[in-house]
């Protein structure tokens, strides 16, 4: 059972046990961006703050599976300080890395990287995509 | 895998894979692949219309179907519409006859248990129509019961929309007593039969229920085929659903009239292979007996539920369910990151909400996993299935969930 | 029977009959009851839900075909719904964006040549809105054209609704200049393509329709399944037609919310395997290509049409039809006689008012035969029926007819 | 293919060709009844005047092939003079037969046998129960 060793790195259960930047911030500088997952019940919100082209914070909150839940916690932690571009980059490789899609490996997806193991399991691809995509939302 | 005398005519079954997914949709039985072959392969002809051998063919199994499916419910053939699904009929019923028939202060009872299929048109309706949506209570274990109905019922409740088998808990409700005090209310009932239409003989005279839908994929048949049983009188005075082609009697530019019977609501093409799979699907289960049925499976979810209650870490939601159903979760496990486990190990169980989001809201979770039994299901697949589990907690503590 | 390099790929053909009647449904290739067999046989395991193999390779299909069915039409993934053929797609639109964009003394303009299920929704829809119907004025072939439609659309036109191609007459609408006029008065296009998917590339974007309907089971398909294509912005801000499971995004005792996209508008279990077969029905097609199919039937066409000319005692109403389909009657024999003789000599043809009433009133007759030409029909088929023809015009005249 | 010839008997191309007790009569002691078959075109009208149990007349109006049509005139021939129970029955067997299943063979159904060869041709029982129905109407 290699594969699922592969799905569920130590790192990934790290963040999922232990959240960063969990929880919301009311304030109107704070882009937020909410996604549900009817069938599964995922839920996750995350909040952007972005000033002059730099991302200065993003929070996360929600309810999952560990995969959604920690890769939302490990979203928060590699955009903050990165620009909004290069940020709309990181984001959009992860996604085509996970969904087994060609990728910009030029591309440095720091700590992301442990959710490589998530294309050999297409359905859970959803998962460990869904803060990513509401996190590009709050770009928009 | 050792098989049993019937899951050797479901050609799904092979290798290791073990297939505790019925409840989503059930497996094939050769004859019903096989009737959807002789119709693409040697008929592939329109239907009613049509004076050559294969069209006549075609139209004659499309309405033996309805007969099949009539005896089957025990009504007659006037009273059995084609649908694309339990959904579609549901639906149909809520546009046709609720639209035209509730107004302002009207009561529509339902309740947590109910499928979003059986849920969503009726809060749609209310919403159109002013009508409102009404719960029963569920009693501790999370059933519907004939007290609870008997109280929330009034002079308002015009429409009781309820589930004949929960998908989650696997209850069997009352219908038959529910149908009994709704009548004394005048108020119409529509059961959703889709997951027990492949459990109990469900007979509608006796039931007394004015309508009834189910799908043919629940019950060893094809997809993209569904059926509205509706009593006679109460599908004339309603209006169709769909507009088109064949449900017609006369056509004119400005204003037309629609047929009579089942026919009115079957508008253009139907899904005619599916229609003449489901005849096989309905000779199949008939061939073995609803008791039969239900000895086989009652033992066999017996034994599942014994074994359940004396592993650790497990919680189960439904231990009296009255079916094959069977909700539980993992300990700690969110069930998405369990059901990956089980995929693994080849067993296909389902995970999530199951489209009945009230039933989880009311359970206090978020979601659930799902095992649902069958008749070609064995004692030895619920051995693995049992030892995976274990396994699979063991598995999921090492790695510290 | 002499068979062409397609025909071989048909199992339907065998023997001495002769298939001519492709309008009302097409046959079907192996590798499409291949796809349907794939999933029964292998599969048999519900979408979107499921983690274990099959049921993420159902998954896999079901959507990879919703990339070739907007590849084929050249629209995105995002603006193609799975619907139960061409009748419900028509019905979504007109009760979901026409009851809701439609207000009393607005026009809605149809033809003479509609489909029931491209003129009823809107009859209905009219009705129940206080719009309007106009039907454009048809040439004295029986044809719209542009001039006339310009002559019919106003300020107060809000939905156009028309065939692409009819299923009587055969005749191709000038779609794209239609559209470009509609758009000035900004009014929005359905095009009921039930019959112009098998015989002519449609580009969506180049057409620039707002919505478009075909069903699978014409153009070499299964039944129980079609298409609705809608423009996302025009999709995006339209209610569901059907409430149930898998179109929610969250639901809640009192309100609900709804999936993006075709999502929302499919409501519970679709036809699955009815989508599966329709993705190899579309490769088939595009292997083929249209230039081919076009001029293969083209030429057949033109050779029957030849030959018709020269029949004494038969009435050809059509020669100017631009695909397959050719309406005719012999003189004197009612359509319903005439066919039986067909029939008999195992040539597949129809007759009736083929769900086009209005047509039937244009033409001044009460029905007629049609026989319809596709890629798997040969000259030696043509020439076999053409001499039934003839031999039929002699039986009745015997009888005294 | 004797089958067809079968169907088309002399007999009904002659009552197809001159039609009896063809057209209406606007009399309110006559029963009407309307049958209309959208998908053949068929269109046919019985009416009915029946006084202390006995059929006094009976007419066809309509259009359609000639089996609806001569079936229509024949019977409108047949019933005149017959007690209302009586043609009911007469009407029942005469379903029955077309339509191939089991009928009473002790009932006369005179020239109306002549339709026996229907029951060969599914698709065009249609069209000789037609005019049957709708008198079996006129009788309600
Ligand atoms: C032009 C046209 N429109 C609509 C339809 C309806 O299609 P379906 O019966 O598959 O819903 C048909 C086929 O009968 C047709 O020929
Ligand atoms: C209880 C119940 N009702 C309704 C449905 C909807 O059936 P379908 O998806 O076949 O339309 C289902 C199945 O999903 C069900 O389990």
């Amino acid at each position: 059972m290699s594969g699922l060793d592969n799905l569920y790195r130590e790192v990934i259960m790290e963040h999922y046990k232990n959240p960063r930047n969990k929880g919301l911030i009311e304030d109107s500088k704070y882009k937020l961006f909410r996604i549900k997952n009817p069938s599964c019940g995922d839920d996750i919100t995350i909040q952007t703050y972005a000033e002059d082209g730099i991302i200065k914070d993003c929070r996360q909150m929600g309810h999952g599976c560990s995969i959604s839940m920690a890769s939302a916690s490990i979203l928060t932690e590699i955009m903050v300080g990165k620009k909004v571009e290069e940020a709309k980059e990181i984001a959009e490789t992860y996604l085509n890395m996970i969904a087994n899609k060609e990728f910009n490996k030029d591309i440095d997806l720091e700590e992301a990287t442990v959710f490589s193991g998530v294309k050999d399991f297409p359905a859970r691809i959803k998962c460990a995509s869904i803060a990513w995509v509401a996190f590009k939302d709050t770009l928009e | 895998m050792i098989k049993n005398i019937w899951s050797k005519d479901f050609p799904q079954i092979k290798g290791n894979n073990i297939y505790l997914d019925t409840a989503a949709t059930s497996l094939k039985p050769k004859s019903v692949i096989e009737a959807i072959n002789h119709y693409y392969g040697d008929l592939s002809s329109n239907i009613h219309r049509g004076m050559y051998e294969a069209a006549v063919e075609s139209t004659q199994l499309y309405e033996e179907t309805r007969e099949v499916v009539a005896k089957f419910i025990n009504a007659r053939d006037d009273e059995v519409i084609y649908t694309r699904g339990t959904t579609s009929s549901l639906n149909l019923v809520a546009f046709s006859y609720g639209l035209d028939n509730l107004k302002v202060g009207d009561e529509i009872i339902v309740s947590e248990l109910e499928h979003h299929s059986s849920l969503l048109p009726w809060q749609k309706i209310a919403e159109k129509t002013g009508a409102v949506l009404k719960f029963v209570a569920l009693d501790k274990f999370g059933r519907i019961t004939v007290d609870a109905f008997k109280k929330i019922i009034s002079k308002k409740t015009k429409v009781v929309a309820l589930t004949y088998v929960s998908n989650v808990m696997g209850y069997i409700t009352p219908m038959k007593e529910i149908i009994e005090v709704a009548h004394k209310y005048n108020s119409v009932v529509v059961v959703d039969a889709a997951q027990a239409v492949q459990h109990l003989a469900i007979d509608v005279v006796d039931l007394d229920c004015d309508f009834l839908a189910f799908s043919g994929h629940k019950m060893l048949g094809p997809t993209g085929i569904g059926i509205l049983y509706g009593k006679a009188n109460l599908l004339n005075d309603m209006e169709p659903f769909e507009y088109g082609g064949d449900m017609n009697e006369d056509v004119g530019k400005e204003t037309s009239t629609w047929k009579r019977g089942p026919q009115k609501f079957e508008a253009g093409t139907m899904p005619i292979a599916s229609v003449l799979g489901l005849k096989e699907s309905i000779k199949y289960i008939q061939k073995i007996g609803f008791k039969k049925i239900h000895d086989y499976i009652t033992n066999l979810h017996r034994y599942t539920i014994e074994q359940f209650k004396i592993i650790d870490g497990l919680t189960l939601y439904n231990p009296l369910s009255d079916t094959g159903i069977i909700s539980f979760n993992l300990e700690n496990v969110p069930s998405h990151d369990a059901i990956t486990y089980f995929a693994e190990k080849q067993i296909a169980i389902r995970a999530g909400q199951h489209c009945a989001k009230l039933i989880c809201d009311w359970l206090g979770i978020y979601s659930c996993l799902r095992a649902s039994i069958y008749i070609y299901n064995t004692k030895k697949e619920i051995d693995i299935f049992i030892s995976v589990i274990k396994e699979s907690i063991e598995y999921f503590n090492k790695l510290g969930f």
